[in-house]
């Protein structure tokens, strides 16, 4: 379903943010993109949905190379993928309902069938009492779970998830982290970069590690955490490494 | 249909949600239109009496002594018949005495007597259509048969042809530029609005939609904003225009002034129109470089 | 020091980095202050040209006969001083006669002969300042001893009088409305770029800096756009005029303009202080209400 | 040197975020704030630096009503007070060196101390290289750490954090961690709201549980994490309660 072929991508101001990506994600899988900061985690994504164009390589979606799409077609790619991005991108001027509701009236969903899905979704995110507030009247972690609700209100094929659980405490993590294997085992592909290792290690999934623009590892199953849970066992690893 | 509800109710609530925005952007247009308005009128005015003043020139054509009535009827229709000419009134010797007694007021003494051996000459009196037509019909009159002399105030209507020609260029030209620039300063305010919201426009992109998806309620958001300022203008421009006409008209009613006709309408309509399109076009130019995402 | 320094360094740094909103403050500026300043100088051109067709009017003062020179002296005297003189000239019966014959052009032949026996009257002719005073004059004039009679141009001078009034007050309230209109959009502008960067000053005033810190790269950036606006529209105002002024002269010389002298340049001036201000005070004033927080 | 009393929060549009809190944070201490998304832990933190005014109940900061503060004085209590945002709240238009060197500007510090202090704090936080991109060139975690320098450049006696390692990887995480544990070791009184249970549990700091707008648990020393780190695990408490 998605391909990279020897991306790199280096932004104009000479940030080396990939090197070279070989990745090939197949239709369903569940796969987890973790790194350090500054790996090219989001940079990866944003390949993906055409925020940005590889310097070199390519980016095969659906048997179409992303950065051959004629401007028209663009939008049309970016319906079939639901986006969590690292920095929300509500709409400010928007209520949380015309948020979500929005990913639905761009492929001109019929107000009934917005009407149903949005608190629908809503409810799954745990968000149904603030359907009316604004997003500057939310608090860090609800921001965030409407931008989850917005990626998955339209059941699209391919969901892909900057940190969707950065802002969120542990059991809202799990939650959500339950909501994307359901919504995985329903038939969507996801890609989820996090930092969340704990989670990572626990859910016996594909797990892409990405470190200074390149891939440094890409295995199924458990991985070993890079620290052991503590200051201590922290600083030991930094002494052995 | 169900996107053109979408649309209409997205333009209607970022203008409510943007009320400051949007007020800004409306009271600029209603400014500069008014300004636009206000001097087109000015112009108009001026033109007509410019027009006014320039039919108000004469060219007085004497005659010789002594031509036969057919004669004077085929000499006026000839003079009637030149390019330019639009009255033609004739002056017998007396009606001529008449006039200068009245003109030298309290020296008429000096013309008493003169009735019996009027020295004066007939004449016809002339008006053209405009004042730079005068040399020339004063030209070919001078060369018609029984015409004994041709006079016209030569220094004045050259000056009068000079002045109002350049009125009524710089006329044109300051209406070309307070065009140009209600529309600069229009679309300028328009453009910040839009500017202020590029992230927004960007999110949209990203989520899928379509450029016309994003682009159609911010087209309709200038048109009604376009529409609101100018809407007032043209409130304004047609109350303030009758007050001032009011007061002018009754401090000098000798001055001929474009009334609240046809043309003022159809100007009060281009305003509006021209609102409506500023909005319009300002909105589309400038959501276009944020489009591209 | 150290902090106007860094006053200044942002400021400019801000213009630089908001090259898009700096360029349409100072095109709005340079706009609305052209025209502004344009506007002003067809409006003195207009007064000029109404005082110098005011102060055409003249008032014909008829002496009775047989008055002795210092008589003549005394009267001219008195004349003199009536309020809104300014000129006072002897026309003898004699200079009047050869003006009679130079207007009746081709019939002076009617005034043949009168050289002897000249009916026409020693005169005085006056000019006043403004021609609403010429009523006043005449009357004044015809109540004292030695003057016969008093005559000038009623009807029309009644109308130069409301038409010179009307242009005056008409040049008044069109540049206070104009100006108004001018520091609105200017302003208006201004506060559209600070507002796209609200969040900005709020981010600055939750570190801990003061209003003022806050405040004064604004204001400097506010008094730099409109400073720089403001001197590109006084230039063009300086260019066009010139332009103007050389065809107008060339066309119609005899038609008294406003030249490049000292009330031209205090008006170039003014439009500077002007952009000056609205640029300072836009930006205060906007940026007032993103201060509290 | 921070006490609050009965204080309550309810935003205009009738949200109420804080109930009663009563709490009293002295000098030198490290105070961790957890709980919930939504549970007010950035409302309370937004009392302390005078975002929001409390709608009953008081803030006192050494000795000083907050919310009796002249607006002239206000300025003066937030330069003693550094703050890590959640939302980073980065100047768009200032380079990584310009914003956290603003922070310097607006106490008036000299140039020189400024060119010395913003390239010392960049390389704690490991950002020396990016010091001349504009956050809109960073990656999330680049962001967070820029806040974090801006925060602590110019030494105040408060450090209130919110969610400072939400978009870290764990390794960097701790380092952060490591980094406030010296500050505060050398005099700074910290505040740190984040759902990093594993470190809060790792770090035997005093800990403030806030649920649902009121504190339920102000403890010192270790405490029990709320999940037991898997979904399984999630599962079991969840039907437990
Ligand atoms: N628009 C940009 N212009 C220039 N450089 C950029 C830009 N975006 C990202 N970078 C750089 O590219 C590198 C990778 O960034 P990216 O956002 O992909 O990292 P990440 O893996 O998502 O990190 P994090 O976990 O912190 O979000 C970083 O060094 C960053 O500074
Ligand atoms: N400006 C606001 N207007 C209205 N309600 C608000 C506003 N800010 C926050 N709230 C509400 O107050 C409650 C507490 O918000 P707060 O931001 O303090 O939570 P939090 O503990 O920081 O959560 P998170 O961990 O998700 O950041 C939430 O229910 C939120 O919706
Ligand atoms: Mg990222
Ligand atoms: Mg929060």
């Amino acid at each position: 379903m998605l391909r990279f072929y020897g991306v790199c991508k280096e932004y104009p101001n000479g940030a080396k943010a990939l090197e070279d990506i070989n990745l090939h994600v197949r239709k369903g899988e569940f796969v987890f993109l973790v790194g350090p900061t500054g790996a090219g985690k989001t940079t990866l994504l944003k390949l993906i949905f055409r925020e940005e164009l590889p310097t070199r390589g390519q980016v095969i979606f659906n048997g179409r190379n992303i950065a051959r799409l004629r401007p028209r077609e663009v939008p049309y790619l970016r319906r079939r993928i639901g986006i969590v991005f690292q920095d929300f991108r509500l709409l400010p001027t928007k209520t949380v309902y015309e948020n979500v509701a929005f990913a639905l009236e761009v492929t001109g969903t019929s107000g009934r069938e917005i009407r149903r899905r949005v608190p629908e979704v809503l409810r799954l995110v745990g968000l149904e009492e603030k359907m009316h507030a604004f997003p500057a009247q939310l608090s860090g972690g609800e921001q965030q779970r409407v931008g989850i609700a917005r990626a998955i209100v339209n059941n699209p094929p391919l969901l892909v998830a900057d940190e969707p659980t950065g802002n969120l405490d542990p059991n809202t993590s799990w939650e959500i982290m339950d909501l994307f294997c359901r919504i995985n085992a329903a038939g969507t592909t996801v890609i989820v970069a996090t930092h969340a290792w704990d989670m990572v290690g626990a859910m016996d999934k594909r797990v892409v590690v990405l470190e200074g623009g390149r891939i440094t590892r890409d295995d199924y199953g458990r991985v070993a955490l890079p620290h052991t849970g503590g200051p201590a066992g922290r600083r030991q690893q930094e002494t052995g490494g | 249909m169900r996107a053109l509800k979408y649309y209409f109710r997205e333009a209607l609530l970022s203008i409510a949600r943007n009320s400051w925005l949007s007020l800004a952007a409306v009271g600029t247009v209603t400014v500069s239109l008014f300004i636009l308005g206000f001097s087109l009128l000015v112009v108009m005015n001026v033109n007509r009496l410019a027009d006014y003043l320039e039919s108000s020139v004469e060219v007085s054509i004497f005659l010789k002594d002594g031509l036969t009535g057919q004669q004077l009827q085929d000499l006026q229709n000839r003079i009637r018949a030149l390019p330019g000419v639009v009255e033609v009134q004739f002056i017998s010797k007396k009606q001529a005495l008449e006039e200068m007694k009245k003109n030298l007021g309290p020296n008429r003494g000096l013309l008493e007597g003169l009735e019996e051996d009027n020295p004066l000459p007939d004449a016809f009196r002339v008006r053209t259509q405009r004042a730079d037509q005068v040399a020339a019909v004063a030209k070919e009159a001078a060369s018609l048969p029984g015409v004994e002399d041709v006079r016209y105030g030569q220094g004045v209507v050259e000056r009068l042809v000079a002045v109002t020609r350049w009125v009524r260029l710089a006329g044109l030209a300051s209406m070309a530029l307070i065009g140009a620039a209600a529309v600069f300063l229009i679309s300028t305010t328009i453009r910040l609005s839009v500017f202020s919201r590029q992230r927004e426009i960007g999110i949209m992109k990203y989520l899928g939609a379509t450029n016309w998806f994003v682009r159609f309620p911010f087209l309709l958001e200038g048109m009604m904003l376009g529409l609101a300022g100018s809407a007032l203008a043209a409130l304004l421009v047609h109350a303030g225009y009758a007050a001032v006409v009011r007061s002018v008209t009754g401090a000098m009613p000798f001055i001929p002034v474009v009334g609240q006709d046809q043309a003022f309408f159809a100007l009060l309509g281009s305003l509006v129109a021209l609102g409506l399109l500023v909005g319009a076009a300002g909105s589309l130019i400038s959501i276009r470089r944020f489009l591209n995402v």
